[in-house]
């Protein structure tokens, strides 16, 4: 028998493995790549990229919570020509699809930023973050509510001849119907999904933990609603969808592929355990050949179907 | 960067609330260097609070013995944690991270002083570097302070480095009677001849000292510290504030340790 | 110098502990309080009543995940008329304030519930519950919306003499506004939050593991988001809040009381740790000795003013 | 019923994958019964993960010794925090909980005979049982299952207690070469004169044990098992389908144990 096949197609994008990795997580990859395997990854998806450099948000940025972080870096980036020129050559040696995650304050700067990536070689696809709760105009007003959202995808579109991922946020009431008008507007994939908005308090000084005041919420903390999402979501549209949240073992990704996604992301799980992809991926191998499937399609939304 | 699962010598208590851990990791212990450190993994079996792992400098490696050690404070529940380990149980340890100390160049035949300045469980990374200062021929200079006795290090192997080693605690319970900058002024001539002085502890005890060593024109190097998540320079997350760049500046990776100048201490 | 005082006034009713018991989670009091000290609380928040007696949902309900757990009870529960006739008499001999969950499938049934418990004595308030996320036409769908919210509050001010809390759902956008909603429409409190929609999958059944495929998620995991949403809302209102999710220690309850919370609940903890209200009014009696605070009112919404 | 932090007597591997717990709790050891179980908190210094309580039977108590034990399977990261318990840390229990094995009444004088049947790690509760039945003159006769002989558990107390023990495992690696309903058949003249059988294991045996009761005549008790968030009552989590009540009934509370024939098994 030969070995089940990981490979999938995303949005036109054919990548070897579902194994992606969560924006912001994994930098731009120089830091794990040189010491993990990237034949585990399917595609890399790199840090938040803005027009401008952004210097991110005043420290403490990270705190931690019952199995999750709040995270506030506040999109700490060198803008997107630096990007380019530093960046993008140094990542293109390790032969993975690029997938770079764009945001904005506007609807122009995130067409802005695309319209800059078009010229540059060497990039799969665009993730659009409409939903970084970090930064007042991070995106996060864009990703909750269906017209803005659709806007942004529109505004993207217009400009790239690469696919147009989505990313959503999930702090809203009804994320089905923003995954709706986002297809509707044009997304090739959606990912889901961000983080939660979340906070701390510091009990001696009374005032707030992050510098940023609030942060986002990831980790197992938050899996089961994350989850839930993706079930919703996979369900209401056509496309495809990248699952997220908490994914920290090959069971965790078993269950957002279950739930209906194409691809899963792996965010904080890396920071504890850098070797968590290849976990993941023997993990999945193994299942399918015990289980007799012979391409991980076949389980992508077999619990609603 | 190596990621392993090392064997367990011995975790014990050296002192109420504060435990000496020992891994046999040959392949850590030949690469770390002082200033250096490790993060640990605090939660196991799929479990996931404490979710992130700790940070902890090296505070010895010896490739002989193939052997790294930790010194550390237990503060909540993930160091709480680690003070569960047992020998020949396993330590999911990744390191070595960050960027040390840097030992001053020196004209052939001098033997040059350096002081080692640490309060409380900041003396752990510094006793690394005295050990290796001194195999190296500097002269270490130690000053040890502490809010009191009872959280007073006072190493073995920083003793056995050190020409000299001063102790001060805050409410005189040991030592000198007096904060750490009190112990340094009342040594003054002595701190003052030192090549760079390598400070750790409080962020208040090192903002003090680094303005002290300013006054005495002489070098120093801090080791920062930070709440982190990656510890490789992948999240962003453990920045703090210097002169060095236009930004902010990743703790894990530029440092942990900085020149005391640039650092940009917050009061 | 006398004791700190942990008394507190809320929407009239004068508590002699911040600390009350999370609806769903405590029973009708019968298990816990006899083998607890009933002084610790405040008040004692009983499992969310409806007209007919619920069987539930079928098993399995419960269902752990990373420092939280999924429910799907189904608001199981026998019906106002025996909760009257047969638990309130129970639960009387304790001497606590009584506040009684209430839930429906239309704003009359919350209305008719009210009416019927108007007629019982020793109740000191209701809590409408708008938000259970685990019965098609349980709540949530009220809770998730401005308008039906203020209808539900409406319709319920209409019947009772008693204050009316409402229990707001965290799966919204914007959390804020349903309680401007609701304040408007004449709720003497609110309380959040309710659970998150969530779920998990069994990989080998390749279904939901609950019952009901989805179901409630609570505990520490939430705790940030929950947070998050008191320091909102009780910015935004000037009606009590009391807050609640993951609240397993004083100092998980002094976060809430900074960030706004008036009152703050117990759930998910009693079920680890039924000593936990006792070791949260400890708790907070030290923290306030030590800070030389004299009463709790003084900590409510510190971390903001 | 009662919350207490007690103290690790022993906690050692007994098997592969199986753990032997005793506990020094007096005030427990006199009140609890056989069938009904204690919740073993297994997050301890404030983590939060594993959450909630795990549900284990008593093994055993006794007054006299003033101890109560466990024999649990390893199964996820709950009983793997418990099993890293060691002598004189300590244990939170909460309990006795729930509703126990009901004995039947016998004429004086008469030596009733009771089916003691048990799958697997379902041996747990009954061992208990069966040294309360022998102690008060019933005659206890004992029929275990098992996978394999790596998961058969033949308690030596059971051994004791029983006038007639009988094994079987599926793949006929030790005692008979057979499930648990073909090895009560072979043996079904001893079974068929037993007062109630007592029946603990897997859902499917337990659903295949009660019907070949029902036909042989005899009543049947199982003790189920369900998740449980809170133990007491309290939740409503714990719920299972029978046809005593007309809504669903809690497991921790009217149960573990039931009458066979009443219990709704989902197939
Ligand atoms: C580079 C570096 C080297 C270090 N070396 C040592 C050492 O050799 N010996 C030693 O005892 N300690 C050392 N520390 C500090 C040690 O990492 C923290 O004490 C530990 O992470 C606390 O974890 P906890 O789970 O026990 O406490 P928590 O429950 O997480 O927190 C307890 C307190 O510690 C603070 N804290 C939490 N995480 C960190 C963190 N990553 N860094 C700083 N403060 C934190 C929190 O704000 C809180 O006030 C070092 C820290 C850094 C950044
Ligand atoms: C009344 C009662 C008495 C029990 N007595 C014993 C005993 O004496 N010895 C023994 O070894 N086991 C006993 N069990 C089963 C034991 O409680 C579970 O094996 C244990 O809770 C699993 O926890 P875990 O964290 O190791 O596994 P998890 O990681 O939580 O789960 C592993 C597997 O066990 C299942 N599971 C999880 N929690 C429970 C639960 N509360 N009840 C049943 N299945 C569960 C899950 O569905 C999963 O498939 C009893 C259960 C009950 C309800
Ligand atoms: C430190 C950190 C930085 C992040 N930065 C970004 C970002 O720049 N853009 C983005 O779309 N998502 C960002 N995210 C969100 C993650 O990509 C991911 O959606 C989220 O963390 C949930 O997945 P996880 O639970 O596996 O981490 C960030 C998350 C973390 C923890
Ligand atoms: C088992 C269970 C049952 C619940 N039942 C109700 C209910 O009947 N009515 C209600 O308003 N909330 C109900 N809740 C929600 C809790 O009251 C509380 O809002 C939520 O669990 C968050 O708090 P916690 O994290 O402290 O548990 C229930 C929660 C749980 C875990
Ligand atoms: S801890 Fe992640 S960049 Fe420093
Ligand atoms: S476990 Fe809570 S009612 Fe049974």
């Amino acid at each position: 028998m030969t070995s089940p096949s990981l490979k999938i197609n995303l949005a036109g994008l054919e990548l070897e493995s579902p194994i992606l990795t969560g924006s912001g997580t994994f930098g731009y990859g120089l830091e794990y790549l040189p010491i993990i395997d990237a034949d585990d990854l399917g595609a890399l998806v790199v840090t938040g990229t803005t027009w401008e450099p952004r210097p991110g948000n005043p420290p403490p940025r990270i705190w931690e919570t019952p199995s999750g972080i709040l995270n506030a870096i506040g999109l700490e980036n060198p803008g997107v020509n630096v990007f380019i020129q530093k960046k993008l050559p140094q990542i293109a040696s390790y032969d993975l699809p690029i997938i770079v995650n764009v945001a904005g304050n506007t609807l122009d700067e995130y067409a802005q930023v695309i319209r800059e990536l078009e010229k540059a070689p060497g990039i799969a696809a665009y993730e659009l973050n409409i939903s970084c709760p970090n930064v007042r105009q991070g995106g996060m007003a864009f990703g909750t509510d269906g017209h803005t959202a659709a806007a942004v995808t529109m505004a993207a579109k217009s400009v790239a001849t690469r696919p147009i991922i989505v990313k959503l946020s999930p702090n809203v009431t009804d994320i089905a119907a923003i995954a709706l008008a986002v297809e509707e507007a044009g997304a090739d994939a959606l990912s889901l999904v961000n983080t939660f908005l979340g906070m701390a308090i510091d009990i001696d000084k009374r005032r707030p933990v992050l510098g940023n005041q609030m942060g986002g919420l990831s980790g197992p903390a938050i899996r089961p609603i994350a989850l839930r999402m993706v079930w919703q979501v996979s369900q209401a549209v056509t496309i495809p969808v990248i699952g997220m949240g908490g994914i920290d073992s090959w069971q965790a990704a078993l269950e957002f592929i279950m739930a209906g996604a194409t691809a899963i992301a792996v965010g904080t799980a890396f920071f504890i355990n850098p070797y968590v992809a290849k976990e993941i991926r023997q993990g999945l191998l193994s299942y399918m050949e015990r289980e007799h499937f012979t391409s991980i399609d076949q389980l992508v939304g077999i619990a609603w179907q | 960067m190596i990621i392993e699962k090392a064997r367990v010598i011995s975790n014990s208590e050296i002192k109420l609330g504060y435990y000496f851990l020992r891994l046999f990791s040959p392949k850590m212990a030949e690469v770390a260097e002082p200033g250096q450190f490790a993060m640990l993994r605090c939660s196991y079996n799929n479990t996931s609070d404490p979710l992130l792992r700790r940070p902890l400098s090296f505070h010895d490696a010896s490739w002989k013995k193939g052997e790294i050690s930790f010194l550390y404070q237990v503060k909540g529940k993930g160091t709480k944690e680690l003070s569960r380990l047992v020998a020949n149980g396993s330590a999911d340890v990744m390191g070595p991270l960050g960027t040390g100390f840097r030992l001053p160049k020196v004209s052939p035949g001098k033997r040059q002083p350096i002081a080692i300045i640490g309060c409380g469980v900041g003396v752990a990374p510094l006793v690394f570097l005295a050990s290796t200062a001194h195999n190296r021929g500097y002269e270490v200079r130690t000053f040890i302070g502490a809010r009191s006795e009872s959280s007073l290090l006072v190493d073995p192997i920083l003793v056995a480095k050190s020409s000299v080693l001063s102790t001060a605690t805050e409410d005189g319970s040991a030592g000198y009677h007096g904060n750490i900058v009190s112990l340094l002024r009342n040594k003054e001539s002595l701190v003052a001849e030192c090549g760079p002085a390598y400070v750790c502890g409080p962020e208040a005890a090192m903002a003090a000292v680094v303005s002290l060593c300013t006054e005495l024109g002489i070098p120093c190097q801090v080791s920062l510290e930070s709440i982190m998540a990656c510890g490789v320079g992948a999240c962003l997350g453990c920045t703090c504030n210097t002169t060095r760049s236009p930004n902010y500046t990743r703790v894990c990776t530029e440092g942990p340790v900085f020149d005391g100048e640039e650092v940009v201490f917050c009061d």
